[in-house]
């Protein structure tokens, strides 16, 4: 499996992943910052990433979880420092053959990826 | 040992990394104490925090060698 | 919950939904043609469907669907006609406060419209 | 009664629609024995498809009314 991370504090422009013919389903999570954080309205979120520990455990979990859910590519782009109301704080892009792998992949990565990967929200902005 | 802080880690410390001398290896649990010397707050942190080293979580039985880097991780909350 | 349904011999092009700030989730699944049909190569396949019935049996499973996982806004596209093996047979976006519905939504939906609702692939083009 | 035909039903029969008389309600298992007299081929479709009527698929106790217009429903396969 084809496999890319990248953490970086611009802002994600969610590019199509190269098409290839033997890709039939092609699934894709955005996570968006929203208006508010414990019903209190906000402006932004702060994120912070221990770099490059967050990379490797993020292709490491990848490829753990494709034993199980095999899919031809992954795609995860998350973005740090501060990210506005509105824009994309994780965009994760999975190329298969068929559609139930992609989801079931999908679904585990960001599930672990929120017990695993050094990532954190550290601050709200109002 | 080289000690990296995270997130609310970092913010109990007020560094982001710090040299703590040691001249033997210490356990897990001895290295969260000694932390624990240098900063009194981090000891919030202790239970719900995990340690990483050579981009790999430590497991509780593991043994920090003098020359080691090692982050302290609180829970984390991306995506 | 917005639904947005359209059967259509055009291209696919996926267009963002319209944000808002309690959209903390997108998921999407893109359906592609294969270059390969039962091992042989193939250059499209040909889809039909019953119209408006498609349009509005897919409005009713995703109104279904969403008492269990409810969701804001769910926008699916489908291409009819003749569909060239690298493009987009199928688009669905689906916009939620959280991912845990949208990508349940999601999977939920696109096993229901591969049992009810009529849309056929009538024929490959080699 | 109006007839719909799709996918592979309309292959046998040739027509995406016709016309088919009757003057008295029909069971749903009569109206495939009268849709299968004027096409015998659509017999191997019988099992596996179902009928509509206003855009809904017809429970098998459904009566079919004369002025009635029914799609035939081969196994779909879109997506």
């Amino acid at each position: 499996m084809h496999i890319e991370v990248l953490i970086s504090p611009s802002p994600i422009s969610p590019a199509s992943p190269h098409s290839r013919p033997d890709v039939g389903a092609l699934a894709t999570f955005t996570g968006l910052v929203r208006g508010s954080e414990n019903d209190l309205p906000i402006s932004a979120l702060v994120y912070e990433a221990y770099q490059p520990m967050a990379e490797i455990v993020m292709h490491r979990l990848l490829t753990e979880l494709a034993a199980a859910h095999p899919c031809h590519s992954v795609f995860v782009q998350h973005r740090i420092g501060v990210v506005p109301v509105g824009e994309t704080a994780i965009h994760i892009a999975i190329q298969a053959r068929h559609r139930a792998p992609a989801f079931a992949l999908l679904a585990a990565f960001m599930d672990r990826l929120k017990q695993d990967v050094p990532i954190w929200k550290t601050d709200t902005l109002s | 040992m080289t000690v990296l802080y995270f997130a609310h880690a970092r913010r109990i410390t007020g560094v982001s990394q710090e040299e703590i001398p040691a001249t033997a290896p210490l356990t897990v649990s001895a290295f969260w104490d000694r932390l624990i010397q240098h900063h009194p707050d981090l000891a919030a942190l202790r239970t719900s925090s995990r340690l990483a080293r050579d981009n790999d979580f430590l497991p509780s039985s593991a043994h920090i060698e003098p020359t080691d880097e090692i982050a302290v991780i609180p829970p984390v909350s991306g995506g």
